[in-house]
């Protein structure tokens, strides 16, 4: 059996990879066992797994999964696929960096798409608190990129 | 790993042909990168390939037939190939262009010969040029209605009217006499216009009781062409394949060989290379008039495996490396009959509707002579954005009955709950009188067919 | 329904030869009479016949090896025939002498035949008097190790000491001079009446680098007999075969039709009717040498289908009715490459130690030229009563290289969670250079070639 | 997909198979979904599934079934495969009837298998409340033929 998304990242994000998979098998979980609601403490991450009131039996969707605990969380994702830029250029300062506080129409990194660089906008204000891709790396759809805090 | 010049595809597809593709790179030690919308995260393209990218949500247009985040995903992963299999992207000129400038080989004919067969019109006069009966039609989409009243007082009546950018039967309506004529084309510009943006249609002479028959070709880089026989796809159902068989139950040999060249033919005469399909329409006394060349494997391609034993997604990974093809036209030959059954989420009980969901229960047929097609396993689920071909049941048997009498059993086994599907319709379709005396055509009704007014 | 005399046949098996034999009688109109011990209540040739008798509890010699309930199911349901599968009551002459009296079509030789091909001496005799070259051996059991010791001292060491009631490597040993004889002959003596009851052991000369290469013989009630081919079966643990193939990788073609027409000629020597195996011990020079003569279907059976296109079980139905053969000999063409591996409830890591238990998840390998025979389902459960034997993965390949590609990639698809199974040793056992060299003897430690001295 | 077991039973013995089915579903059940007890009261019918504590967990026997309600009946199962017969010959009266006293050791029935007409004994004592098979009809191993109440 291959493996899915061998895209070189590191510990971190691998973490992520397994905690949405596993979010995915509780949900699966809580439909099978018609379970209303899971919450989860281990080692610093808390998962809440709630479902969804009068949510249809036949559908697995219905599920509001927080994997990265702290309500005031907010994750940017990747809204293409591409290579993940932190800079505008190799010789230049990242868009941001970690304790950087960001504004809603801030761009925060590059996708680079069929050479196209496309910049990406942050929708949000927070400050970062973790960048979860190396520079240059690949990043599929729906990839998370930065962590913030709000403010 | 593999020997040849592609080392790592793309599969720019999802579901039991994207299973398909894998499977056949994996046998040529070719790496595999599963594409999948957000809904098909746990589909078994995705844990059967080497990689998987995310490329967009559900709905086709922001994954499937998003050619920026396919590309993407192609480029950042080193592929070097990308198999669009059949649907979403597999016949579009443009995308495969993409590819060839992005340095990706494409696996299916250039983008301009998928181009020139692209449009029926050019495709017919094409055929015709190189000497290939075509069905009567106009030269090409029609002004008015008078251009089509035109066309039926010289070839007489039915005509149909057809879509020229369609498929599926979108924007396709017969006409018997004049004073439907008029409505019938303004009903199909209206639709195709829905159903493909554009609303030009065609007209072509209709023949009742026709088959639809196509012959499988393979053609090399070098110019090497082959012929794999013909399928007949005459069991429709809304101008919707249901079974597949090979050989045809009506053709005789003189009339396949004329076939087989013809498809040859026009293959040539087109400049394909790489894995097609050439359609005929044979009508009621023998006779074949081209209808359309398909630039893509297609979902009947394995009732041809089955009788000839070669496996052509495998040549298409070959034929797309530059090798010239491992077999000629001498070694190519059919044993026995080969069949295949759509088994699609739909409820035939609710007009076809389609019926995503989950399989809660899944015993898929086995045992000798019977083969599955299907990205399903237990537990999966089925999402409401795509196709709704589930699975194909392929048998091989010895004579076309031994093969109707094993797809009995076989469609017996299948067990599949959670959700609706067409398994019990095949099954009573298949061993019906119709089917077993090979008179159904392509304009039955085999709902009225099969069980009469009762539905 | 059947066009058959027998109309109703009783399966006195279980697992995936009885859903194999319940498969062909489906397909050819046959009603099924599964039986079945109280923990394969649930098993799927019990959902799959049309009528299911409980014959006992777990233990086989309360259940499948109980005549008396065989019989009787047999008779309360209205069944004309019995098929015995393989093993169990498959080749006992009482069983089919039984059946034969209470007018119940046994499916296999006639219980004469089966008694006197049943003892190996017996048999051994009968095919030297006709012509075919047997290992030399003892003319039957020896009575005490001075006998032993004046057959080495004719024939020269290695030798091999076998139980006269033998099967499945128990009470065998190899001695390789004079001072192992006494001590391999009392040994396996006693293993003999521990596993058969009886302590009788002969002697034969023994070939190291030797392949155990079997064909498979069809013989109608009209005496027509053809044979299909051979299989390969060299790939053994401890006498257990592992892997299956057809045609062998190291016959040429003469060796081939000779071993052919040695087997017709064993067949018709005993009389022989229905399918049935004619097993040889090819020498490192080429010489072949009969071995014995099994009167069943074969675990195997499926390699030579596949290259064939011939449906063995189906036949066994036609023949057993007292119908021809429907094909000559000149009509049987092997064409390709088959495989089978054997998927076993066992865990490789603790010395093959049976696995039962309850599959919590399976996914079976599929598409093209892949053919499943098992009686596997997601939950079900393996009882611990039972050979370990759970699925048969066959393939079939255009070359032996494509065969054993298309292999591993069945086996990578295939996906057995809850038990421990040997899939992932046959994975590597089969994508092994030695097995890709076709340089499996009979007598090589399997584990040691694939594994060195790890395990 | 074939059925199983037709017998010709009538609707009572039907009725006992598709029990036994039930139960047998409801013991994967509970080993499914690690379920302790199940207790059912339908039209008649009480069913308690009670697992067996310290089960080996990889087993999915260890369930006590009491299909038959009330701790006082018994069941008499067939001991064979064969034609059930309540009468040694076709013109006698048959072993027993509802409402007879039976003892250990008497013959309650005739199994014909093989040619063989065996007959069966009682082992237990009790008073005959309902017999389940109809007269020459077949048996499968461990079908029940009689139910009986303990005195």
């Amino acid at each position: 059996m291959g493996h899915v998304g061998t895209m070189g990242r590191q510990a971190k994000q691998v973490e992520l990879k397994d905690i949405r998979r596993e979010v995915a098998g509780f949900a699966r979980l809580m439909n099978t066992y018609d379970i209303a609601e899971v919450e989860l403490e281990i080692e610093g991450l808390t998962m809440k797994l709630r479902k969804q009131v009068n949510a249809s039996p036949s559908r697995r969707v219905g599920v509001e999964a927080e994997a990265i605990s702290k309500d005031s969380r907010l994750t940017i994702t990747a809204p293409m696929v591409g290579t993940f830029y932190r800079a505008p250029a190799p010789d230049e300062e990242p868009y941001i960096s970690v304790g950087d506080t960001i504004l809603p129409g801030q761009t925060v990194c590059i996708i680079e798409a069929m050479k196209i660089m496309n910049e990406i906008q942050s929708e949000v204000k927070g400050r970062v608190v973790e960048i979860l891709i190396e520079n240059a790396e690949p990043v599929e759809y729906g990839q998370p990129l930065f962590i913030l805090e709000t403010l | 790993m593999s020997d040849l010049s592609i080392k790592k595809v793309v599969v720019a597809n999802r579901g039991e042909i994207a299973l398909r593709i894998i499977r056949a790179a994996k046998e040529l030690g070719i790496k595999c990168v599963a594409l999948y919308s957000e809904p098909d995260r746990d589909s078994l393209p995705v844990i059967m390939a080497d990689e998987a990218y995310c490329i967009g949500p559900g709905p086709s247009i922001q994954s499937y037939l998003n050619i920026a985040n396919i590309i993407s995903a192609a480029l950042v992963s080193g592929a070097d190939a990308i198999h669009p299999g059949y649907g979403f992207l597999a016949e579009n000129p443009y995308f495969a262009e993409i590819c060839s400038s992005h340095g990706i080989k494409f696996i299916g004919p250039g983008y301009d010969v998928m181009s020139s067969i692209g449009s029926k019109a050019t495709a017919k006069q094409l055929m015709a040029e190189h000497g290939l009966d075509v069905i009567p039609g106009t030269p090409g989409i029609i002004n008015d209605v008078g251009e089509a009243e035109a066309f039926a007082a010289e070839y007489g009546f039915p005509v149909m009217i057809k879509a020229a950018a369609g498929g599926g039967g979108k924007g396709m309506r017969i006409a018997y006499d004049g004073d439907e004529l008029a409505g019938c084309v303004k009903f199909a510009q209206a639709e195709a216009e829905a159903a493909f943006g554009v609303p030009g249609v065609y007209l072509e002479r209709y023949f009742a009781g026709a088959r639809h028959v196509e012959v499988q070709v393979l053609v090399d880089e070098q110019g090497c062409a082959v012929q794999l026989g013909e399928r007949d796809c005459s069991v429709q159902r809304g101008h919707q394949k249901l079974i597949e068989e090979s050989p045809s139950p009506v053709l005789d040999e003189s009339i396949r060989q004329a076939m087989g060249n013809a498809a040859l033919l026009g293959a040539e005469a087109v400049g394909y290379t790489n894995a097609g399909t050439v359609e005929f329409l044979v009508d009621a006394e023998g006779r074949f008039y081209f209808l359309e060349m398909n630039a893509r494997i297609q979902v009947e391609h394995p009732v041809t495996e089955l009788v000839t034993g070669i496996d052509i997604v495998k040549a298409q990974f070959i034929v797309a490396s530059g090798e010239p093809l491992p077999f000629s036209q001498g070694n190519v030959n059919a044993k026995g009959h080969a069949i295949e059954c759509r088994i699609c989420a739909e409820d035939p009980e609710r007009n076809f509707m389609p019926t995503p969901g989950q399989v809660s229960k899944l015993i898929l047929p086995g045992g000798p002579w019977v083969r599955v097609d299907t990205a399903l396993y237990p537990g999966c689920y089925v999402p409401p954005y795509y196709d709704s071909l589930i699975a194909k049941v392929v048998v091989w048997g010895s004579s076309r009955n031994e093969a109707i009498l094993r797809m009995a059993r076989a469609l017996d086994e299948f067990t599949i709950e959670g959700i609706s599907t067409n398994l019990e319709f095949q099954r009573r379709l298949v061993t019906s009188s119709a089917f077993r005396q090979g008179t159904i055509y392509c304009d039955n009704d085999v709902l009225t067919l099969i069980f009469g007014d009762v539905h």
